[in-house]
């Protein structure tokens, strides 16, 4: 085991540490800073998997733009009330997404034979190449991806607006 | 040079365990907050596969999630907002409005 | 018969006689209430103005023996049959274009009178546009389909006129009455056009314009076209309003006086007499037909004439002429003689016109009042209207050298002289009939003492001159209309010079001029003991309130209930059809069909309600169910 | 290695000592600054045996200590964890983004050349964005952790205006990546030697004359991105004029009314940090950086022809020192900045930021890239 395995070993540990309490933590407020710390992480292994441009852009819009926003909302609507949990509901989602895992990693494993990396130049995942497959072979979608972005923005503009003559209370 | 594997299996960890809170939160915004979790399970082998394969098309493909996950906690979080101003409840099970 | 050869002229001007018209109405349409009355009106009476002023044009234009065209494009085009929206205009058309857009112009000046104070001013207006509109599209079509989208037209806004005022349920259901039994005399001249084209197409021939038409006639056997022009005559028995069809007629007075005056006098109602003659070339090889319209009409006239001899309503009385002097226009169809038909048209369109308008004069004056009963007396109130209405009763009399004068005589002498004797009689007996009922109106409204009550009295005025202009205008053209249609014995006839291209050379059967002269001498005679009788009866009779003794008599009492036609058709049609509708809306629909429908439905829901357990509302039960729904997928995978 | 990462923690510890310490001593300018600008004395009672040196004994010692001695309160419903984490995620992004801030070109020792720069990324100026838009979340967090109402509401308001202002500046500083076509800030820094008459295109050759001589700092070039970038970034700073999360008229203290001592240094450490960072950012990115105009490797070169060769410790000297200097005055602006203008409104700051700065920001966008593409 290399210093690299380790290291991975020891973020994904703490990634599903991180998940973990996302799913189960009781306050939502927790749950949003434990989804921060798991993101973090992702964007750890990201650049780890020579991403850097997708690891920052990792951290700039889901930590910093995204999860900023779910917390505006958490703190917006401060909801106080707990959850009143169904054990049995949660013992079938459990064994269910158990099941789930189960069937993916042996569906995943696969791989396996592919392991055989291709030699990445010091380029590969800089804002250069990454900007030009984005301008060049997929400039389509990220044209309609823009579009969707407005879309989403008016949305979210005509869904937050509070209707004419209701009252003030939020 | 960590095996391609094991990300892979990480991310079905993760993915797995957002499955998990989608199903068993009564709190939209953690529910929510799970898919945010699984979309970034999936981005994670994006990334993964493209450090193996040696092609840049997984970090483009994440860059998209990453827009259509904007978008979607954009437009999730307003309903929400909505919602709560109606029912003040974010408990997904006490909106059935349009149940037969 | 061969069919001439008429030289044709295309004219982009055609087209804007019918949509000048249109183009008012849809301008009053959306505008017309924000305009107010005087712009509306003055929209309305210009455009019909400018129509009849193109038609004048064209008068001179037309040249003898020829055909202006305007084909305004392709309406229709399914394989090798074609339907053109396109004009035409020979002298038979021009004949009905002057006086449908003169007189209507004339109409609509007296309308702006008489129409003064009702709210519904600019209404009226858009709907007698739209009226004028489907009177020319249905005049200067030249194609059948066309015409019958234009008589379609004209009968909508007969319908639309007569339940003008549709707060009283009495006039809707007249305009009901009318639209239905128009329709089903449109059913029968529908099935004709069907049967000329699929006739004609057999024979390899797809067309419905008349020139067409004309020229490949041959091909048809007689029998197809018996059958053809007999379904084309009950389209026109309904339109111009003959036995059987012709009860809709007398209610159709519920409109204003002016739509009585146009509509159901002078213009659609001879709309009949127009297509009947537009298809000359059609009826004339059918024989049997024509005799069975020339009896109809006969009878038709008779019968109408003696309704009329003791109505009291005003209107019901000029109504039931009406009717009568339709079956004279058609009892010359019956002996071919097209262009008597036509010309009588034409100077009933100025006398019946006069003397609606007249008597819309008199029911404008009494506000409202229609019982001649309750009027008399009218003689020195209202000079211009009296004079009008006498002339105009004299004309449809047949009085010497009125219009109505030679164009009745025209038609009983063309009767004579194609030795239709029997039918001659009943037009002679008629025509005294016409005088008595005339003259018996004219004494009872405008003779004697007024009848009416003080009130009425108090108000009584002549009409502003808006009204009596088209009065004296109509009331000339009732007396010097007929002239160009002399008899050869006095200066001779223009008319059947102006019309002898459409119908061809009529093989006038040789007669001596005296016998002629006597025809017409014995017609006056008749005449004149028709008024005389009138005079002895109502002239000099102080009262009229109380019937007399013979007034009680089985005959009067007939005449009098129209010999019950309207309770007859309502126990043979109305009845059986009503009990039969409503077998089929209280049994057959509720619970044969909507129990089939039903069921299905009761069906569904109940098994719906098994999978309606599936859907809980919650949303992280359907994400359950897609969670399984993806093991299922994967394990199918893993199993591969 | 040893040596590589020797040096490496010599650069990092030398950046956090000079930031740090900057950071106190601005709290002491602050004080001073304040008092000449209203008129007053300023801090002036504590000293050591009679020495008050300004009040920078004020400042500097007996304030910590003042802090660090006083007890350190959380709220009973509030949230400890939290609460304690808060202030660290406060200060963190503000230390770390100093990281990539180049404080120099090269120092060469023998055959080693030392980058004078902590860390150099080729994404030099994505990293500083994603660690400021961590920053918000010490705010947010300490926010709902005192379980406050005037925390709370300001701890909103600040997530809603750090969000605001950070689309403006990211699109505010587009225009500067736009002109020297790199991500990092080491590149921006070296092109900013470069003379305006080196960048002009031919076809602009008249303004030869006017602007030529001037060096190609990106306040030149983007007159309305600098604008645009140092009112987002003071706003991010949270301070005078847009101090609406603390907002001590209306919401005592904001975010950090529940904080005292150490935690409450840590907020007020932090602030100050943030301060002296936008001041290095806005050097590095428009004002040249490390650069002295004129000054290359070997020494001066003037545009009228003249040359005066130094040896290279002294220009690496002058260029530490200058930017020094640079990253003082921006300091001493924001100070007077927080002095001179009166807070906004919420309602303000919001139009401000979304109806103003917005699209502007996006106008210089598309004005810098149709310049380029017509220059080219």
């Amino acid at each position: 085991m290399n210093a690299a395995t380790a290291i991975f070993f020891v973020l994904a540990g703490l990634l599903v540490i991180a998940s973990l309490m996302v799913v189960f933590l009781r306050r939502v407020v927790h749950c949003a800073i434990a989804l921060v710390t798991a993101l973090l992480l992702i964007a750890i292994l990201f650049i780890s998997l020579q991403a850097p441009m997708v690891g920052v852009l990792q951290v700039m819009v889901y930590a910093g733009a995204i999860m900023v926003l779910f917390l505006f909302v958490i703190m917006f609507l401060n909801p106080g009330a707990l959850e009143q949990p169904s054990i049995a509901w949660w013992g079938l989602a459990v064994i269910l997404s158990g099941l789930l895992g189960a069937f993916l990693v042996p569906l995943l494993s696969h791989y396996e034979a592919s392991d055989n990396p291709v030699t990445s130049t010091e380029l590969f995942g800089s804002p250069d190449v990454l900007a030009k497959s984005l301008f060049g072979e997929f400039v389509l979608p990220f044209e309609i991806a823009s579009v969707l972005l407005l879309v989403a923005i008016i949305g979210a503009v005509v869904l937050g607006k509070r209707e004419h003559g209701s009252d003030g209370a939020a | 040079m960590v095996p391609l594997n094991y990300y892979l299996i990480l991310s079905a960890i993760v993915f797995a365990i957002g499955v998990v809170g989608v199903l068993i939160r009564r709190n939209l915004i953690v529910v929510l907050m799970s898919i945010e979790l699984m979309l970034n399970a999936v981005n994670l082998t994006f990334i993964a596969f493209a450090r193996h394969l040696g092609s840049m098309a997984g970090q483009v493909a994440v860059f998209f999630v990453m827009a259509v996950a904007a978008a979607e906690a954009v437009i999730g979080l307003a309903i929400i907002i909505s919602v709560f101003r109606q029912s003040r409840t974010l408990d997904p099970q006490n909106m059935q409005l349009l149940k037969w | 018969m061969v069919a001439p050869e008429f030289s044709t002229i295309a004219s982009d001007l055609l087209r804007w006689i019918p949509l000048i018209p249109l183009c008012a109405t849809v301008l009053n349409l959306f505008w017309g209430r924000a305009w107010g009355n005087r712009t509306a009106g003055a929209v309305a009476c210009a455009a019909v103005g400018a129509s009849f002023a193109i038609a004048l044009y064209l008068f001179w234009q037309l040249p003898a023996n020829g055909v202006l065209r305007d084909p305004v494009y392709t309406w229709i085009e399914s394989g090798l049959f074609k339907v053109n929206v396109a004009f035409q205009v020979d002298a038979l058309t021009e004949v009905m274009l002057l006086f449908v857009t003169g007189v209507g112009f004339l109409i609509h000046i007296y309308s702006l009178g008489y129409m003064a104070h009702d709210e519904g001013f600019a209404r009226f207006f858009v709907y007698f546009n739209l009226f004028i509109f489907f009177m020319l599209l249905l005049v200067m079509a030249d194609n059948l389909v066309l015409l019958f989208v234009g008589w379609e037209g004209v009968g909508l806004c007969s319908y639309l006129l007569i339940g003008f005022w549709y707060r009283d349920i009495g006039n809707t259901i007249a305009g009901n009455k009318a639209f239905i039994v128009n329709r089903i005399g449109d059913f029968g001249f529908i099935l004709g056009i069907f049967l000329l084209v699929t006739g004609l197409a057999r024979q390899g021939i797809w067309t419905v314009d008349f020139l067409e038409l004309q020229k490949h006639i041959q091909l048809l056997s007689p029998a197809m076209i018996g059958a053809i022009t007999l379904l084309l005559f009950i389209g026109a028995t309904g339109k111009s309003a003959q036995i059987p069809l012709f009860v809709w007629l007398p209610d159709a007075m519920a409109g204003p006086t002016p739509v009585s005056a146009l509509i159901h006098a002078a213009t659609m109602v001879t709309a009949g007499v127009y297509m009947t003659a537009r298809l000359h070339f059609l009826f004339v090889l059918a024989p049997a037909t024509l005799s069975l319209i020339a009896w109809i009409a006969a009878a038709t006239a008779f019968f109408a004439a003696t309704i009329a001899l003791t109505q009291n309503d005003i209107k019901k009385v000029l109504a039931y002429s009406t009717i009568s002097q339709l079956g004279y226009m058609f009892l010359a169809v019956g002996v071919a003689a097209f262009s008597a038909a036509i010309f009588h048209v034409f100077t009933h369109a100025f006398f019946k016109a006069c003397l609606f308008l007249g008597s819309g004069s008199v029911i404008h004056a009494l506000d409202g009042e229609q019982d001649m009963r309750k009027m008399g007396g009218l003689k020195n109130r209202m000079p211009t209207t009296y004079w009008t209405y006498l002339i105009a009763t004299l004309a449809i009399a047949g009085a010497p050298f009125t219009a109505g004068f030679f164009s009745k005589d025209l038609i009983l002498w063309e009767a004579f002289s194609r030795g239709a004797m029997i039918l001659w009689g009943i037009g002679l007996i008629t025509a005294g009939l016409t005088a008595f009922y005339m003259f018996r109106q004219l004494f009872m409204v405008f003779h004697g003492e007024s009848r009416g009550d003080d009130h009425a009295k108090a108000d009584l005025h002549e009409a502003p001159a808006v009204m009596t202009f088209p009065l004296v205008i109509l009331a000339i053209g009732s007396i010097f209309a007929g002239w160009i249609g002399a008899p050869e014995y006095l200066w001779g006839s223009r008319w059947e010079h102006w019309l002898q291209p459409m119908f061809g050379a009529v093989a006038a059967q040789e007669s001596s001029v005296a016998t002629e002269i006597f025809i017409t001498v014995l017609t006056l005679v008749v005449v004149a003991v028709g008024i005389y009788w009138a005079f002895a009866k109502y002239g000099r009779a102080a009262a009229m309130g109380a019937p007399s003794a013979a007034e009680q008599g089985f005959f009067y009492r007939l005449s009098l209930n129209k010999y019950y036609i309207d309770e007859i058709y309502d126990y043979l049609f109305v009845r059986p059809f009503t009990a039969c509708s409503r077998f089929f809306a209280e049994f057959l629909d509720p619970r044969v069909i909507d129990g089939a429908v039903n069921g299905a439905a009761a069906v569904a829901r109940g098994l719906s309600w098994v999978w309606c357990g599936l859907q809980t509302g919650n949303v992280q039960h359907y994400a359950a169910g897609l969670l399984v729904g993806t093991l299922a997928l994967l394990a199918y995978f893993l199993g591969q | 290695m040893i040596v590589d990462l020797a040096i490496v923690a010599v650069k990092a510890f030398l950046v956090l000592f000079m930031v740090l310490n900057l950071a106190g001593v601005l709290g002491w300018v602050e004080r001073k600054g304040s008092a000449l600008i209203q008129d007053r004395i300023g801090a002036n009672r504590a000293s050591i045996f009679g020495f008050a040196g300004m009040g920078l004994v004020n400042t500097l010692i007996a304030d910590p200590l003042k802090f660090l001695t006083k007890e350190d309160f959380i709220p009973a419903a509030g949230d400890k964890l939290l609460h304690t984490l808060a202030p660290c995620m406060a200060l963190f992004p503000a230390l770390v983004t100093f990281a990539v801030i180049p404080f120099g070109d090269v120092l060469i020792l023998g055959d080693r050349v030392i980058n004078l720069q902590v860390a150099n990324l080729n994404i030099g100026i994505l990293y500083v964005f994603a660690m400021g838009s961590l920053g918000v979340y010490g705010i947010v967090i300490g926010a709902w952790a005192s379980n406050n109402k005037f925390s709370l509401l300001g701890g909103v308001r600040g997530s809603a205006q750090m969000i605001s202002y950070e689309v403006a500046m990211g699109l505010s500083v587009m225009g500067i990546l736009m002109a020297y076509s790199t991500l990092d800030l080491q590149e921006i820094a070296r092109d900013q030697g470069m003379l305006i008459r080196e960048l002009l295109p031919a076809r602009l050759g008249f303004l030869q004359p006017v602007m030529g001589w001037l060096p190609a700092w990106g306040v030149f070039l983007q007159p309305l991105g600098f604008l645009l970038f140092f009112t987002a970034a003071v706003a991010e700073t949270k301070r005078i004029p847009f101090d609406l999360p603390e907002g001590e008229s209306e919401l005592v203290a904001g975010y950090h009314v529940e904080y005292s001592g150490g935690k409450f240094l840590m907020f007020f450490a932090g602030e100050f940090a943030e301060v002296v960072t936008v001041a290095g950012l806005v050097t590095t990115l428009f004002f040249g950086g490390w650069q002295v105009p004129y000054l290359m490797r070997d020494g001066f070169h003037f545009p009228w022809g003249s040359i005066w060769l130094l040896p290279h410790l002294a220009v690496v000297l002058l260029q530490v020192a200058a930017f020094t200097v640079k990253v003082l005055f921006f300091c001493w602006l924001q100070i007077l900045l927080r002095w001179s203008v009166p807070r906004f409104r919420y309602d303000q700051v919001m139009r401000l930021g979304w109806k103003m700065m917005l699209p502007l920001a996006l106008l210089n966008v598309a004005v810098t890239a149709v310049i380029i593409v017509a220059a080219q």
